[in-house]
This record gives C-alpha cells, sequence and structure tokens, in this order.
C-alpha cells in the first residue's frame, strides 16, 4: 500500500506529468498590438529612408539589423512567443541556430576556397 | 550457440482466442482503413507499402547484379542499366529507408510507448501516407513512363541539362514523398514532448523512442533543404536558369552542398530508428537493463546533432576548399564515437544477462556485427587521404549497404518480428524464421564483402561494364545476392501464413516490459482503456515479475 | 485483465472520467488529447515545428542569394535597382497591417467576439489580397521589360542604360548576363513567399466562414490561433526579402 | 613508415598476385596503401573485440547456463574508455589523412604540366608539345606529372587506381592532381563520377614508360604545332593582340610574363596569375579588370572551346616578349573574328553565352 501511495506521489508531481514544459495561456490586449504596429511601420520608415543615404559598409548591416528587430518583435509578440513555455522558445532558436550553421559551414568554403591552392 | 530454452510463453493454444475488440476489427471495410485517424491502422498501411516498394527496388537490385554477372555489357543497354541503378536507389532510399522504422513500427509503437491514446496529429499522419503514397505512385509513373537515370544523387548540371529522361517527375516524386517524411517526424516530436502519461518522464522512456525522436529531429530539419533543393532543380529544368549551371554564372557545388546537407542526415534518419529498435530487443532477449541508458540515449541526440556538419565529407574530392576538407573530417571522425558508444553498450547487455536466441535476437545479432564493419569502414571513407582512392569505387557503394542493409534492414526485420505478435496477436514460425535470419547473414556477407576488395581494386561504383580482372568477385557477389533475395521472401511467405494459421500469442510472449506489451494483442483502437500511470524505469524486468506475481494472485 | 499498470492505481480513474468530462464539453476536443489545454498546447508547438521545417525551406534561398550577391555583385545592385522601392515600402506596409489585423483576429477569437473576429479575418485578407495584386504589377512589368530569367531575358538595359533613359552606369556583357542570376533567386523568392500568401490567403476564406458559423466564439480558438502563426511567419519572411532584394544594394562600394 | 622495406614489397606483391589488391604503381600509393592497412588492422581489432564479447557473453551467460540475469545500471568507466579510446583512434586517422590529403593534392614544383578535358564521354589528353590523345595518357616514369582538368559539360571524376589517385573534372574550373609513375606499365583510368548513359564507356590507359620511350612517343605522335603556338594563332584570330600588344597607348594591360605575377585589380584585390584566373579572365573579363584599365574587354564565353582556351592560356604562360604580337599585329587584320565591343552591346549574339 505505501509502495502504491509512493507510486501516487510520483504521478502527482507536477514534474511528472504529461507535459513538463507548461506555458500558461496569456490573451495580449489590443493595446500591445497596436504598439508593435506603430513600431513596424515606423521601422520600415526608418529602414527605407537609410537605404536612401549613402553609409558604405553599414547600408546592409542597418537594413539587416532592422529587419531582424522587426522579426524579433512580430515572433515576440504577434505570435505570442513572450509569453509561451520554454520549449517554443528552444523550438524556435534551434531552427534559427540550424539556419546560421547551415550559412556558416558551407560559406566557410566557398571564402576559404581562395586561400588553398587549388 | 544452439541453445534450447526460451522466453517465449503463449497461452494455451487449446484455449487461447484472440480478442473480441481491437484496432483490427472494430471497424470494417476498406474504407474504414483509408480514412482512419488510428496510428496501428496506418502503420499497418504504411508496412504493406514499404514491402511492395522494397520488393520492386529489390527487383531492381537483382537486374543490377545480373548485369554485373559478366564485364561485357550483354543483359541491356547502357541506359537502361543506369535506370535501374537510380531506381534502385530513389526507390530504396527515399520510399523504404527513410520510412521503414519509423513510418511502420515508430507509427505503431510510440504512442503506446509514450502511454497515449494515438499520436498528436492522427488526420496529419494519415496524411503524410497519402503523401507518401502519391510519391510513390509517382515514381512508378516516371518508371514507367521510360525511367529516370540522374542516379538518386541527381547531380547537376547532368540532372539539369543533360538528361532528357523523366527527371522533374522523379523529383516532384521525392519532394512530395519529402513532405510525408517531415509530418511523420513533427507527429513524433510533438506527441513525445506533449503526450507522455503521467509518470513517463524523459529517463523512463524506452530507447527506441529516443532514437526515433533524434531521428524526427533530423527529419524535421534536413529535409526542407531537400526540398528547396529539388525546387531550384526542376526551375532551372524548366526554365533553363542557371543557379547551378557554370555556363550561366552559377555553381554546380552549390547544389551538391544544399543536396547533401539534407541527404547525409537522412543516413541517419535511416539508422537511428533501427537502433532503437535493437536496444529493446537485446534488452528484452537478455532480460536486462539496456547496459548505460543514458548514454544510449544522448549518443542518439549527439549523432543527431553532429550528423548536421558532417555533410561536405561527400565532397572531399569535388573541389571544396582543403581548409574546410579537414574540419568536416575532423567533424566525420566525432560523430563516428556515439555509435561506438551504441555498439559496446549493446555488447555490454548482454554481460551476466540471461540470454536467449529467439529469431529478433539473431537479427540483431547480425546488425551488431554488420554494422560495426559498416561504421569502420565510413572512418576509411571519413579520412581525407583515403577518401580520395575509395570514394566513388564499389568501397562506398558495400560501405553504406553494410550500414543501410546490414544495419537498418536486419533491424527492421529485427523489429517486425519481434512485435509481430504485438501488431498480428499471432506467432511466426520460430524455426523458419530462424533459417531467413541466417540465410539473410550469410547472404549479406556474400554479396557485400567482395565489393570492399573490388572497391579497394579501383571498380567504380554505377558502371554498366567494367574490366574483365573484377569477373570473379562480381560473379561472387552476384550470387550472394541471390541467397539474400531467398533470405527476404522467406519473411514475406510466413510472415504471411502466420495472419491466419500462427499461434495465438497472447499479451506478452516475449516476457518484455514495454507498455505495448502490458496491453492486449493485438491492441484496443484507444491502446488503453485508461491511461496507465508510469511507475518504474524502462527495462524493469524485477516490476515485471512483481506485476505477474499480483495477476496470478489477484487470478487465483 | 489489460492494462494492469493502471489498475493498480484506482486514483487514476479519476482523470480518465475528467477526460470524460471535457470530451463531452468540448465538440472539438479529440478523443486521444487528456486535456483541452494538452490538445492546444501541442497544436501550437506542432505549428511552430512546421514553422522550423520552413525557415529551412527559405533559408537554402537566402544562402544561394548570399553566395551569388557576393559572386555577381556588380549585376546585383544594378539589377536590383530595377525593383520599385515605392511599391515594395507599400508591400511591407500592407503586410505589416495584415498581420496586424492578423494578430487582433486572435484577440477576437480569444475573447469571442464573434463578429469583429469575422471583420478582422475579411480586413486581414483584404490586405494580403492587395499585398499580391501589388506584386502582379511588379511581377508584370519585369515581363514587359524581358527581365523574366531565361530564353527571353534582354540585358540590353543593363549594358546600355543610356538608351533607355536609367542613370546606371553600364554594365560589361558578361557581368550583365549575371543579372539574370538575381533576377531568377528575386522570382523564386518573392515567388515562394507569394505561394505561401496565396496558400494563406486561401485558408483564411476558410476561416472566416468558419468563424461566421461561429465555431470560434465558444472558447476554441486553436485554428485562428495557429493560422496566425503561420500568416505572421509569412510576414516575417517578407520582413527581410524587403531589405535584401530592394534596398541594401542601392550604393555599392566600389 | 618503412614504405621500402622488403617486408612492405613482399606483403604488396603477395596481395597483388591474390588478385586482391591493385599494383603500387606511383609514389603516392605506398603512402595511401599504409594508412589503408592500419584501418583495416583497427577495423578488424574492432570488429573482433566486438564479436568476442558477444560471443563469449552469448555463450556464458545464456539462459539454460546463466537463468537469472544480474541487473547493472551501467558504468562511468567503462563509457568513458570506449568513449576515449575509439576517439583517440579516430583522431589519429584524421590527422593521418590530412597528412595524406595534402600529399596528394600538392603537386611539387618541378611537375610536368598535362591538359585533360572531359567531355561525355571521352577524356582527351593535350601535351605541352601538341600531342593530342583520346583515352588514353603517355608519361614519362620517375617524373612528377601534374594534371590540369577541366570538364566540357557535366562533372566527371579522373581516377587512375593504380596510381591512388582521383580527382573531380568539374564544368567551368580547373581542378589538378599529380602523380609520379614508378612502373613502366598501363593502367586503367576510370570516370568515376556517374556522367550519363556512357559512363562505364568512360574509360582509358595510362602508359607509363621510361623518359627515352616517351620521348620517342612524343617525337612521333607530335601535330606539328604546340599548344603555345595554337594559342598564338588564335591570340591573332580573336583579335586579343589589337589591346594586348604591350604598347604604351594599348588598351588592354600587357600579358608578356604577366604569368605567375601578383596583380593589383580595379577593386584594389590582390591576384596570382595562374592558369584558372587566366581562364576566368578571358571569358568573364570584367570581374579580372586590371588597375589602370578600362572594362571594356568583351567575354568570349561560349565562343572559345575549352580546348582553345586551354591553348590560350599555355600560350600566356610562355609568352616572355611582345615582339612577336606586334608583329603579328601589323599583318593580321583579322579582326572580324573580334567580337563587337560593349558600347554597342544590345547586340544579343556578341554577348549571349
Amino acid at each position: 500500500m505505501a509502495e502504491i501511495a509512493h507510486h501516487h506521489a510520483e504521478a502527482e508531481d507536477p514534474t511528472n506529468v504529461t507535459n513538463p514544459e507548461h506555458g500558461s495561456h496569456h490573451i495580449v490586449t489590443p493595446r500591445v498590438y497596436a504598439m508593435v504596429f506603430g513600431t513596424l511601420l515606423l521601422f520600415t520608415a526608418i529602414t527605407v529612408i537609410a537605404a536612401f543615404i549613402d553609409l558604405s559598409w553599414a547600408n546592409p548591416v542597418i537594413a539587416l539589423f532592422i529587419a531582424c528587430f522587426k522579426a524579433v518583435i512580430v515572433i515576440l509578440f504577434f505570435m505570442h512567443v513572450k509569453y509561451q513555455s520554454r520549449l517554443i522558445k528552444m523550438t524556435i532558436a534551434s531552427g534559427f541556430f540550424m539556419f546560421i550553421s547551415l550559412i556558416v559551414m558551407t560559406l566557410s568554403d566557398y571564402i576559404s576556397r581562395s586561400w588553398g591552392l587549388w | 550457440m544452439s541453445s534450447t530454452a526460451t522466453i517465449v510463453s503463449l497461452p494455451d493454444q487449446a484455449t487461447a482466442r484472440l480478442p473480441k475488440r481491437s484496432y483490427l476489427n472494430n471497424e470494417d471495410g476498406l474504407l474504414s482503413w483509408l480514412l482512419t485517424g488510428d496510428h496501428k491502422r496506418i502503420a499497418i498501411l504504411y508496412l504493406i507499402s514499404i514491402t511492395f516498394f522494397f520488393f520492386i527496388g529489390g527487383a531492381f537490385a537483382g537486374l543490377i547484379r545480373l548485369e554485373l554477372l559478366t564485364p561485357q555489357p550483354d543483359l541491356v543497354a547502357a541506359d537502361t542499366y543506369n535506370k535501374f541503378f537510380t531506381m534502385h536507389g530513389i526507390i530504396m532510399v527515399f520510399l523504404f529507408l527513410v520510412p521503414s522504422v519509423p513510418a511502420t513500427i515508430g507509427n505503431f509503437l510510440i504512442p503506446i510507448m509514450v502511454g497515449a491514446k494515438d499520436l498528436a496529429f492522427p488526420k496529419i499522419n494519415l496524411l503524410s501516407w497519402y503523401l507518401y503514397v502519391v510519391g510513390g505512385i509517382m515514381v512508378l509513373a516516371a518508371l514507367v513512363l521510360g525511367g529516370v537515370d540522374t542516379g538518386w544523387t541527381f547531380t547537376t548540371p547532368l540532372s539539369t541539362h543533360y538528361l532528357n529522361t523523366h527527371v522533374i517527375t522523379a523529383a516532384l516524386a521525392i519532394f512530395v514523398a519529402g513532405f510525408s517524411s517531415i509530418f511523420t517526424g513533427l507527429n513524433f516530436i510533438v506527441t513525445i514532448h506533449r503526450m507522455r502519461c503521467p509518470g513517463m518522464t524523459w529517463f523512463r522512456l524506452p530507447l527506441f523512442v529516443w532514437s526515433n525522436y533524434a531521428a524526427s529531429l533530423l527529419m524535421v530539419l534536413g529535409t526542407p533543404v531537400l526540398a528547396i533543393t529539388l525546387v531550384l532543380v526542376l526551375l532551372e529544368r524548366v526554365f533553363g536558369i542557371g543557379v547551378f549551371d557554370p555556363t550561366k554564372g552559377g555553381d554546380p557545388l552549390l547544389f551538391q552542398h544544399l543536396f547533401w546537407f539534407y541527404s547525409h542526415p537522412a543516413v541517419y534518419i535511416m539508422i537511428l530508428p533501427g537502433m532503437g529498435v535493437i536496444s529493446e530487443i537485446i534488452s528484452t532477449f537478455s532480460r536486462k537493463r539496456v547496459f548505460g541508458y543514458t548514454a544510449v540515449a544522448f549518443s542518439s541526440v549527439a549523432i543527431a546533432l553532429f550528423g548536421f556538419f558532417v555533410w561536405a565529407h561527400h565532397m572531399f574530392i569535388m573541389g571544396v576548399s582543403n581548409y574546410s576538407a579537414l574540419v568536416f573530417s575532423l567533424l566525420t571522425m566525432l560523430v563516428a564515437v556515439p555509435s561506438a558508444i551504441k555498439v559496446f553498450n549493446w555488447a555490454f547487455t548482454l554481460q551476466k544477462g540471461s540470454i536467449t536466441f529467439e529469431t529478433p535476437m539473431l537479427y540483431a545479432f547480425g546488425f551488431l556485427g554488420l554494422f560495426t564493419i559498416g561504421g569502420l569502414t565510413g572512418v576509411f571513407l571519413g579520412s581525407l587521404g583515403m577518401d580520395i582512392h575509395l570514394t566513388e569505387t564499389y568501397f562506398i557503394v558495400a560501405h553504406f549497404h553494410f550500414v543501410m542493409v546490414g544495419g537498418m534492414l536486419m533491424a527492421f526485420l529485427s523489429g517486425v518480428h519481434f512485435w509481430w505478435p504485438k501488431m498480428t496477436g499471432r506467432m511466426y514460425p520460430e524455426s523458419l524464421s530462424k533459417l531467413a535470419a541466417v540465410t539473410t547473414f550469410i547472404g549479406f556477407i556474400l554479396t557485400f564483402m567482395p565489393q570492399f576488395i573490388l572497391g579497394y581494386l579501383g571498380m567504380p561504383r554505377r558502371y554498366h561494364a567494367y574490366p574483365p580482372e573484377y569477373q570473379v568477385l562480381n560473379v561472387l557477389s552476384t550470387a550472394g545476392a541471390t541467397v539474400l533475395g531467398v533470405g527476404y521472401m522467406l519473411p514475406l511467405l510466413y510472415l504471411g501464413w502466420s495472419l491466419k494459421y500462427g499461434a495465438i500469442a497472447g499479451d506478452n510472449p516475449w516476457q518484455a516490459t514495454g507498455l505495448e506489451w502490458q496491453i492486449q494483442s493485438p491492441p484496443l483502437t484507444e491502446n488503453f482503456i485508461e491511461i496507465p500511470i508510469m511507475d518504474h524505469e524502462a527495462y524493469d524486468y524485477e516490476w515485471l515479475e512483481q506485476k505477474q506475481k499480483n495477476e496470478v494472485t489477484t487470478v487465483g | 485483465m489489460d492494462n494492469t499498470v493502471a489498475t493498480e492505481h484506482p486514483h487514476t480513474h479519476e482523470t480518465a472520467v475528467h477526460a470524460e468530462h471535457t470530451h463531452v464539453s468540448l465538440p472539438q476536443h479529440r478523443h486521444h488529447f487528456e486535456t483541452v489545454e494538452q490538445q492546444r498546447e501541442a497544436g501550437s508547438f506542432g505549428m511552430w515545428l512546421f514553422l522550423l521545417t520552413e525557415i529551412m525551406f527559405f533559408g537554402g534561398l537566402f544562402f544561394a542569394y548570399l553566395l551569388y550577391r557576393n559572386w555577381y555583385y556588380d549585376a546585383f545592385f544594378t539589377a536590383s535597382n530595377q525593383l520599385s522601392i515605392p511599391l515594395g515600402t507599400a508591400n511591407t506596409a500592407i503586410l505589416i497591417t495584415s498581420g496586424f489585423f492578423m494578430a487582433l483576429a486572435v484577440w477576437c477569437a480569444e475573447v469571442r467576439k464573434k463578429d469583429m473576429l469575422v471583420w478582422t479575418l475579411i480586413l486581414t485578407t483584404v490586405f494580403g489580397i492587395a499585398f499580391l495584386g501589388i506584386k502582379y504589377v511588379e511581377y508584370h512589368e519585369k515581363w514587359e521589360k524581358h527581365h523574366i530569367p531565361g530564353a527571353h531575358f534582354d540585358i540590353s538595359e543593363f549594358v546600355n542604360p543610356a538608351a533607355h533613359g536609367i542613370k546606371e552606369k553600364p554594365l560589361p556583357p558578361d557581368m550583365a548576363q549575371r543579372t539574370q542570376v538575381f533576377f531568377f533567386l528575386y522570382f523564386a523568392m518573392t515567388g515562394m513567399h507569394a505561394l505561401h500568401m496565396i496558400i494563406g490567403v486561401g485558408l483564411l476564406f476558410w476561416l472566416i466562414w468558419r468563424a461566421r458559423r461561429g465555431d470560434f466564439s465558444a472558447g476554441y480558438v486553436a485554428p485562428i490561433e495557429n493560422f496566425g502563426l503561420y500568416w505572421h511567419f509569412v510576414d516575417i519572411v517578407w520582413l527581410f526579402l524587403f531589405p535584401l532584394l530592394y534596398l541594401i544594394n542601392r550604393h555599392p562600394l566600389h | 613508415m618503412g614504405i621500402s622495406s622488403v617486408l612492405w614489397q613482399f606483403l604488396v606483391k603477395w596481395l597483388h598476385s591474390s588478385a586482391l589488391f591493385p599494383v603500387e604503381a606511383s609514389t603516392i600509393a605506398p603512402y595511401t596503401d599504409a594508412l589503408y592497412f592500419f584501418l583495416v588492422a583497427v577495423s578488424l581489432v574492432g570488429l573482433a573485440f566486438v564479436t568476442i564479447l558477444i560471443f563469449y557473453f552469448s555463450l556464458r551467460y545464456r539462459k539454460d547456463k546463466h537463468p537469472v540475469a544480474v541487473q547493472i545500471e551501467g558504468s562511468t568507466i567503462l563509457e568513458a574508455t570506449w568513449t576515449i579510446i575509439p576517439l583517440a583512434i579516430f583522431l589519429v586517422v584524421f590527422v593521418w589523412g590530412g597528412l595524406l590529403y595534402f600529399r596528394i593534392y600538392n603537386p611539387p614544383p618541378n611537375s610536368m604540366n598535362i591538359y585533360v578535358v572531359g567531355k561525355q564521354w571521352m577524356w582527351k589528353a593535350e601535351h605541352p608539345g601538341g600531342q593530342h590523345e583520346i583515352n588514353a595518357l603517355h608519361i614519362p616514369v620517375g617524373q612528377p606529372i601534374q594534371l590540369t582538368m577541366i570538364s566540357q559539360d557535366v562533372f566527371h571524376s579522373f581516377s587512375i587506381p593504380d596510381f591512388r589517385v582521383k580527382r573531380e573534372v568539374i564544368p567551368g574550373r580547373y581542378s589538378t592532381v599529380w602523380f609520379q609513375a614508378t612502373d613502366p606499365g598501363t593502367y586503367h583510368i576510370f570516370c568515376t563520377q556517374y556522367c550519363g548513359t556512357l559512363h562505364s564507356g568512360m574509360i582509358g590507359e595510362v602508359t607509363a614508360m621510361s623518359a627515352a620511350d616517351y620521348k620517342k612517343w612524343l617525337d612521333g605522335s607530335t601535330s606539328g604545332t604546340s599548344l603555345a603556338q595554337n594559342g598564338e594563332r588564335l591570340f591573332a584570330s580573336m583579335g586579343c593582340n589589337a589591346c594586348h600588344n604591350g604598347n604604351a597607348t594599348a588598351r588592354g594591360p600587357n600579358l608578356a610574363g604577366v604569368y605567375g605575377s601578383k596583380l593589383t585589380l580595379t577593386d584594389g584585390s590582390q591576384v596570382l596569375v595562374n592558369d584558372a584566373y587566366l581562364r576566368d579572365a578571358i571569358l568573364n573579363p570584367s570581374q579580372h579588370v586590371t588597375a589602370g584599365y578600362a572594362p571594356i574587354m568583351p567575354t568570349y564565353q561560349g565562343q572559345i572551346s575549352e580546348d582553345g582556351l586551354i591553348d590560350l592560356v599555355e600560350y600566356i604562360k610562355q609568352l616572355q616578349s611582345n615582339y612577336r604580337i606586334q608583329q603579328t599585329f601589323v599583318t593580321a587584320d583579322s579582326n572580324q573574328a573580334s567580337p563587337t565591343t560593349p558600347s554597342v552591346g544590345t547586340n544579343q549574339d556578341s554577348v549571349k553565352p
């Protein structure tokens, strides 16, 4: 009997339930959405303006930086990731990690080709 | 090691009956199968379809071996031969090996093993089977319409500008089949994360689940890259633009990079689930918890992770930068280690066990030997200087057949035999199946061992005619192939026979500990009457004894 | 006799009964999920995994773009200047707006405002279609200029811009040919994106129909939520395509 | 490595006579075989170890001998052992393989260059003296040979198993491989990369002969004009000399002695002028404009065959003075062969690849 009770305690143990990575569900208010919306439009304007100013090498950097920033706030608020479970956050991270490693490792070949003899 | 002892305990055949209600008979009619959401029925559908394609692919293998019996190009014309090995490759890789264990055994068992009533997305599961079928039909269409002769690697610019066979049909087929495996992988990951029963912590999961989880990660992250690569090939073929065509400013090596970014992890997609099967079986037939459970579990994940960063070792002689060649060679050496860890852990699982030698165990032993050879010869090819001489020869053919056929297919057959009573409720004829296992093993060695020597002698792969001095070894190989063929036909026959005449298996013929063995066989549609609570480690044989004692007492 | 694992534990019976209750309470609840919460989490996790595959899918294209931009730098910036920044910017704004309404739609579903949900979905669709319309205009212009890669591709504008009244420094013919690579990648990337948009719009019609039927006004918001994820992902892809294709090639380094 | 030891010779000869092993016909071969034997040994030991474990345990602990299993959790020490030992071995293999790779793919400076063009489905070898051969390659023994290879269509792969060398032959890009034959004789040339219908017909024979015989063969099979001479003719007929004539007023850079030198391009980058660079500069001139010159050179993409390009490259390689160019320039009025300049570049034919 004690054994069964022990089993049962284990069953009730929150870390042992079906999904350890619970994310409490959170409703994002229209106000937040509106703010994000404004920010996105604002930064779209900024990136377009920046494109017309000659900043030599900085142009692409700034454009991509702004794009990343916009993407991040879309992911965080429009896609509710800010309020999501650790699991979801890690999933997204892993996706971008694979994407980056695909680019970096393949590019490493192209870049280092010119160093070699052939 | 002739041993009479066995752990098989079947119910008294005089009184035993198959359960009245089971997933097989709770709905009738073809439609109830074609529209089912039940992971077990979908697994059966998959089992039937991949068996079908396996024998088609096998037929092509037979034709190839037949042509290679003589040095002269005498059986078929060169382009026909090229279509043979292309079809053999495409069918075996994309329509058999990739879905083999995950989509059949995995589909059937993973929900049960994690204590769930079904996969997370039954409809998507069914959809993935239909995608598979569509892909398969398209491959057959390409075959009937006149075949395709790019080789399964679709090397550009050959596939894009220099062939007028049905490349587009074949590539689209693989594109579609790819999405079927993406959906399978997605379904598994969600199920394993979200639907484990109370008490089923990660480290109580059977190792089969771990390895399928790792394989699913590869499916989800790798396959889309293949998809986009094939799309680019199609566009290049249709519109004649040149992303991969040097004369138009493209880089053919870019195709190699993108293609192998999927196709190398793909070999781990194929082998990892097989490794999971082996863990289950070795544990069951040595009555012992798998030696170093965590090591085996993490080695699966490690293989999945490292597996993504070694793809350029398929391009060592293709003019990749010699510096990145070094990096990729090093990483290749690293990915070999987790496989070694697994093999040793399996071997030591036997230590102090109480071992019996039923058919699945024989297949598993076959796997251990052949996979060890396959893995070690992989090190040959991962080593830069050695690769120069060995790559694109029969050595590499032998290597991946040792891993894929000797490893994966052995594991698949092992698993099919092991879980056959659970799937059908009936046992297969033991002695006949043992014969099949031994035949397969001998036939395999005879087929592929000579190819290692051929490879080092320098015989190139995909050759229709070859210099006469290579004939002896080729004849050996072909002879072996016939034996192998017999070895694969046998299970088809006696497993079919056992469907009607096999002995009633009962819930747990192997005295195994997995959750799937604690429910009736064949299982109910909803698997469990009540969702179980996992209150013990995986492979806990004391727990099993306790439980069986309790049953006896409650019955008495 | 079956499943004695569970029968050892009488307490678990309650959970089973509980599952039954939820099953009765919500028609959308699938039998194989323990709770509605579990189903919902599984759904969104599955959607995220699917988006993961989408990332890798576009990843290949993005890499190809990166590589060839570095190889054929001159061709890329000249060709890129052929794209209309005003149209691109307008499209970005439109897509962001569409995404905003989609986000609102999710909120409407969560607070169970049926009519508002329908309307936000409709607005999402309208802006989505507007985006595709503008893309069509852009494509059509490329068609007329023979800037569709392939047999009819015409490089004269790049070899001899003066004759076409374009203020660009002329490209040598061999480099001019490479503008094809840019335009191919442009059509491949924006085309893939547009394809996702079209699929999305199709799904939106279906969702609107179901929303008007009131399917999502009783606390069952998973379809809206997951489609929202998909729609926002498509937005994000564009957020990167826009600067890469339209903006970053305005000021060549040499 | 005891490469030339009697024991080694005995072993290799014996293996070869048993038809399980290719002859060692190049200086590379013994190095490759050494690594091969090491790997085989490692594999056999590993396989034996696993097999013995399995058989021993299966016999010792089979059910009728050992009815009750003893549960063992695992052992960190063992895990560590069979993580570290394989890793160590694999790292040795990695280093060894890396060294071998660089040995095989780094040609010695004194090597003799032969051009190889792969096309569906034949190998065409071009010796500097102008000797052309199809699906055959004659080489002197004891002399390092470097092959500069390129494909006209798809991927091919040039492999001589008995020399233990192989290299992919890629369209649009030179790749090189080198070897030094040790024993006279004929050996297989294979195309090992699947290249279409007659892939298995794309084979040939390399004939290694003594220096004297090679000399004889060269004289016997010369086509009269060397590659460089063909190149010179092409140079004039394509009108290259109109710009590249070394005159003070020339619109193109001076090519005399340019090979092997470091060039500064308009974008400020420094490049080493080698075969690959010359070929690329002819096909995609605008990406290789020498500093101080205008990007006016038209592309010759699709107008010169790979053989023609090889002739030009070989010509420019050997070009030491501009004297003959200027001579041909005054005599040759053969500019009609040269394509229209980009200033009127709307003309499609001149720019279509």
